[in-house]
């Protein structure tokens, strides 16, 4: 199995979350995060007291997913993701060892 | 008694003013009413005003020091002022420089002690409110790095040594009162006395850990605006309040309040504009409350265009000031109070000079003084005399509380913050 | 003066209902602390109450700009209002249609000058807190995606082409005042035209990025709660305040005031109940700001069961519409403006027609007027000019604004958030 | 009509303490616009006072579920009230236990009726106010478990059984009041009376799923203490709006309410210092309302230094009581209600007694009651008497709405929230 | 190492971190993240605006663990996390090559 | 490619990005979570109930970085990061089998 993670703008949450139910994936795990990177901040001015915020929202998605999937998921989060524009982010993919469902002890794809 | 031989001269020149309204010693159930509203608006400022206003504008690991410093100093002061701060400011039988005792513990204050046209008990408590709200004012300059217990000291100590002879001054009967010094709510009084205090605070205290490096971005902006909107409505109470009674003299004072308020937040969002390309919530609030600051001494006396003019040029003074002490300067007065308090209260007081007897405005407090620039002096005079009696004594006393018992909390306690390590609590829970 | 005969005329009807009341030309204290009191309540309704309301209902990234436009506007309005806005709407010697421009500055508005019985300063202020509001309201039906800039020009234009002659029309005594059109504190003049306003702009700014699909959740309901309980609490100064003293008509007012607020509460939650299963705490403050708004044009005339009856209508109806304007026109007015005060403000014109003299209410305005039904021709008339003047203005404004300068952000602005876009601020910082 | 008698006899004993006011039979407009003022700040109390300050104490995903109770309880007694509340509180030709029904849907209540020297229409909404406050009060025992067709269901009946006879009883002319029982303000009706349901409604609900081992702080003390702000504020108008004129009487009862939440706030804060090493924000603003809800019974009876014992008392006296309900009887009061109302009511009740004649309070007012230990039965008799009545008639309506419709939310509700159960809406959405 | 990453109900935070206190793990991190999966969300209407809200808060646990410790911590887990309800979550177990602490500088298993 | 993910005091964060800039790493991912561990908590009191909160704010920060830069930037964190007082955190190191730049497609250690 495979965790694909997926650091995406928030507004485009809903789209990747569509694109993955249309190929297969019906359970993920979101997480809001603050991301760095080449997209330029923004600055923000408080009674002339100037801040540079260079930490941008970004959601952060999490899916556990067969080996066979995983390249169509990963596709379907690109496409349903990408603007074009810089800030688009990123996903990473690694190898999860077991997966365990805790309601019922499933284990393996099963408990996906 | 010597209080309300002194009040009734302020009453008489008031009176030319205002024909028509016959001076009574009996109770105007009009003017009570209005005296018992005017009353609570003024605690409002403080409580939640002020309290929501700084809140908002420090962050989130020391929010509920600032709500928790508001209120408990609220209660002191309160309780001081009953106990002596009232005799000391209003007290029979005083000096120049302090009243007399005979009123401690609100002797001989019964139900039917009247103060004009409306009981005394009102006046004790409208004065009161404005006893709470100016060493609460102080607190937006030592925010996120005072020990509790230090700030409590540091408030009593300066309500009884500064802010009540102060008053006495002003309002009491003292020399500046005598002298024909023009302050009608508080310029002197609340405003450059609290500003004085905060800078003398500021500098003696230090910077915050991480100042001006590290972003310190209001936490809830939210709450600053909401409490700057009770400030603004709050102040009618303290403005028009002043005048001691619902007639034209507190109809004028709301007016010209309400403008200064106005032109001081255009003001100010103008300035951003230009400067920084973009006008912004907090400019805009903080402009009001310098406008509102800049009006309050010369709200009695102004007449509608002056109170433009005040307000305008409140927004635009008081929006360098902030910027020059925090940049060319480099002092960490956290939350802005002496560019915006103890700038625009002295600015205020020196326009009273040029705008009381122009432009609509009600003439001269005082009839031994009758030009413009005569009243001017007098005004310098007055608000050099309180900022120099306020930095001397707010200076020592710091010195005092720091040697004894010390200011500032722990390098970690700071980074921790305040709620936690002063209240054990914290504002939110997920 | 054609203003204080025409004001007269008015007092003479009303001192009919109210025996034992002498008319004054001298200042009273108590109505004059009423007054005063009341024009604080009516600020306070704006800022923070409104702002507040609305600041809630938003998206986190567009809190600030929520807040920004209805402080911003209450300042503008309120120096516009000194400058012109009163004139227009109250000025002597005017026309059918417009004042005289003979208080233009507020020339002559001095300490001593009375409106009926307090200083017409505090009328002047009364006045200026409902020009404030009024095109506070609109911003609800624009919000999260106005150009600030282009938001200001708006407002300021509404202000002096649609909301002062308006009011000249119902109560400077204008054309609509002389027919007997009866409006007791602001059914036409603040809410239908608010609400009109209002619906124009939805349609003519078009809908926002994602709507209806994207959910667009209150982003605080505490927040927008907050700020509906000052609404409720305000508005007693904007009804029982239109009585213009403190007698049994504004006692009355309070009662019909709070009566119909109750109503209008339980009436929008006993429909959501029915309807969707379960009484939300949205719906019971929508509802309460629809009776509000309803009971406003009658607070003056009706008895206590006729602001029942109100309240009640309000409640039902204006849920009616809102789930109307949102489902079947798919129209985006943001925050429900036109639905609960367009709406309900028409309907309260109309049932004041038909309840002022009965179940307790008090009579017909104009003596020229006999019957319900005769009155109610009135009404229907008086509301829609004002609904027809107020559309056509307000879209030509939107219109030639929109060719000048622009009116809505680019999509890009509008995802990012008004708040950092045109503010350079957020509202929360962790 | 026998409730003027009534009134008149606590007029005329009033009297006695406030030579110089003559007792008028006509309108005051000053008296007028001070119990307009009043009625304004006790509504604001609850909405948004007691809204927010319970509010902020529970946990995110039950915020609005004490939202919707307090402002759909404010709308339902409003009504209530109306329709029959009044009549049974304050009718004509009443008995001993309950007054007459001639003023049910508040008939032959006109503009032109009085109430003393303002309009009866203000007098109606004044003690409306009260009736909304006490209900909404007692939610705060029973939070985050409660369904909300049964809380609606128990206020309603709670009002009309309970809260409406105990104020006839008390200030509408019945037998306490004709025994000389003193109550000034609502120590009795109010406080003992929410506080005493409350009681009942912990031990009869059952504490919440994990009390007392889970963690439960509150969600936002900024809420919490903005709330506690507005109480103190809006407490004037229910105690100095008490003396039901703007007069000697309203601004003593001001300044010992204000001593007395100073003092009981500091009382609270120093007992938490001692005892667990640091002062809370949340401790001091509990003080603070235990301080005004003791000293609200003697409000009007005693004087300054009065105030400042009662405050005291309260502080120490309701920290210990708070302590002891949830750590030695382990009953889950959720947000503190019978300690800090009941037993701060019931003490000021008996403080009362041994204050009101001594240390420059009013005296008695009753006259066949001479000392200070009579008079202390008498408030033991009054405390008991209303304490028992809700004690058992609170009891009844558990126990039936329970059998018929069930009191509890499922734990599966209880766990979720209920915002969302019971609203179908959540307080913030990021 | 194994890191242990489990989405569980918010609602049994405390029980899982007693239960792994006693099976020997005395170190975790806790992120609060929105779940999507087979557990149905709910309805929100705000003035008849009707909002399906699919994502669920969920709390997500994670830990590193001894390869020893690593089976009896997922049973701790999976036996404190279970209410038997839809919507109990999941557990994802993958390996770590290293581990620091950073106080000390400590490599490994020790670094635990 | 490695991910690096390191749990920090929060207060420490601006001087981590700041070394891990120096050594060449640009992009980072930050989220905020709540840890538990050997550092004592607090006790919170609320009108006499006393809550002791063991979870203490952490900031988590996740890297993706090509493996020769993996050691430098646990350097890096280590020594910006590092108070010496107890509670200063720990890194994780584990290996991620694919990157992905959702803008541009990229693939491998060109997506960083
Ligand atoms: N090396 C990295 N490790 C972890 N997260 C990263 C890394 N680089 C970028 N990110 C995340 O991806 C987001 C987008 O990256 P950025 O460089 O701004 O744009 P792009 O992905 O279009 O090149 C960042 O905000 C950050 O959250
Ligand atoms: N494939 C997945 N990848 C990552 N997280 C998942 C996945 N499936 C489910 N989850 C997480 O587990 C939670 C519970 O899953 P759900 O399908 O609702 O119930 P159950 O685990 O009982 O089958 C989800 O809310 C989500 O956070
Ligand atoms: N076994 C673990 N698995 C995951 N996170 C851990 C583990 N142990 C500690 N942590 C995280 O590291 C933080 C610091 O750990 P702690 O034991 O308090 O101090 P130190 O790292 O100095 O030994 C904790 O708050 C927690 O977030």
């Amino acid at each position: 199995m495979k965790l694909i993670t997926a650091i995406i703008k928030p507004f485009r949450l809903d789209d990747v979350r569509n694109a993955l139910g249309e190929v297969g994936v019906n359970g993920m795990t979101v997480t809001e995060v603050k991301g760095f990177g080449r997209q330029r901040g923004h600055t923000e001015l408080y009674r002339g007291a100037e801040y540079v915020v260079d930490f941008l929202p970004k959601s952060k998605i999490e899916i556990a997913v067969s080996d066979e999937l995983a390249e169509r998921a990963v596709e379907a989060i690109v496409s349903a993701a990408r603007t074009g524009k810089v800030g688009d982010g990123k996903i990473f993919v690694s190898s999860i060892e077991q997966t365990i469902r805790i309601r019922t002890g499933d284990m393996g794809d099963s408990a996906l | 008694m010597n209080y309300f031989h002194r009040l009734a001269c302020v009453c008489v020149s008031l009176a030319v003013l205002l024909p028509g309204i016959a001076l009574a010693d009996t109770l105007d159930t009009g003017d009570t009413a209005w005296m018992l509203t005017s009353t609570i608006l003024v605690l409002f400022m403080t409580l939640p005003g002020l309290a929501l206003f700084y809140g908002g504008l420090v962050r989130t690991k020391n929010v509920l020091s600032v709500l928790m410093q508001c209120f408990s100093i609220a209660c002191m002061a309160s309780l001081l002022w009953v106990i002596v701060g009232y005799t000391i400011a209003f007290g029979p039988d005083g000096t120049a420089y302090m009243g007399g005792f005979g009123k401690a513990f609100l002797a001989g204050v019964g139900e039917d002690s009247l103060s004009g046209t409306y009981p005394e008990t009102v006046f004790v408590m409208f004065q009161m409110t404005f006893a709470v709200i100016t060493p609460a004012l102080i607190i937006g300059s030592f925010a996120e790095r005072m020990r509790f217990s230090s700030m409590m000291l540091f408030s009593a100590l300066w309500l009884l040594l500064v802010y009540a002879p102060v008053t006495y001054w002003v309002w009491g009967g003292g020399w500046l009162m005598e002298r024909g010094f023009m302050d009608f709510a508080g310029g002197s009084v609340v405003h450059v006395n609290a500003g004085v205090a905060a800078l003398v605070a500021a500098i003696y205290m230090g910077k915050r850990k991480g100042f001006p490096d590290t972003p310190m971005p209001p936490h809830n902006l939210t709450m600053t605006v909401t409490g700057a909107c009770m400030l603004w409505v709050g102040w009618f109470g303290f403005n028009a309040g002043s005048a001691l009674a619902a007639n034209g003299d507190a109809g004028m004072a709301m007016l010209v309040t309400h403008i200064g308020a106005a032109a001081g937040s255009l003001a100010w969002m103008t300035m951003e504009w230009i400067r920084f390309g973009k006008p912004s919530v907090l400019g805009i609030v903080t402009g009001m409350v310098a406008g509102l600051g800049t009006i309050t001494p010369a709200s009695g006396f102004v007449g509608p265009m002056g109170g433009l003019i005040i307000g305008l040029a409140a927004g635009f003074v008081c929006f360098w000031a902030t910027q020059a002490v925090k940049r060319k300067f480099g002092i960490d007065d956290s939350l802005d109070v002496f560019p915006v308090h103890g700038v625009g209260g002295f600015l205020g007081l020196l326009l009273t000079a040029l705008l009381a007897n122009s432009l609509g405005g009600q003439g001269f407090l005082s009839e031994s003084i009758t030009s413009a620039g005569a009243q001017f002096v007098e005004q310098l005079i007055g608000g050099l005399s309180v900022a120099l009696w306020c930095a001397i004594v707010s200076f020592i006393i710091f010195k005092v509380i720091d040697a004894v018992v010390g200011l500032r909390v722990t390098e970690e306690e700071e980074t921790e913050g305040l709620d936690l390590t002063q209240h054990d609590e914290r504002g939110y829970n997920n």
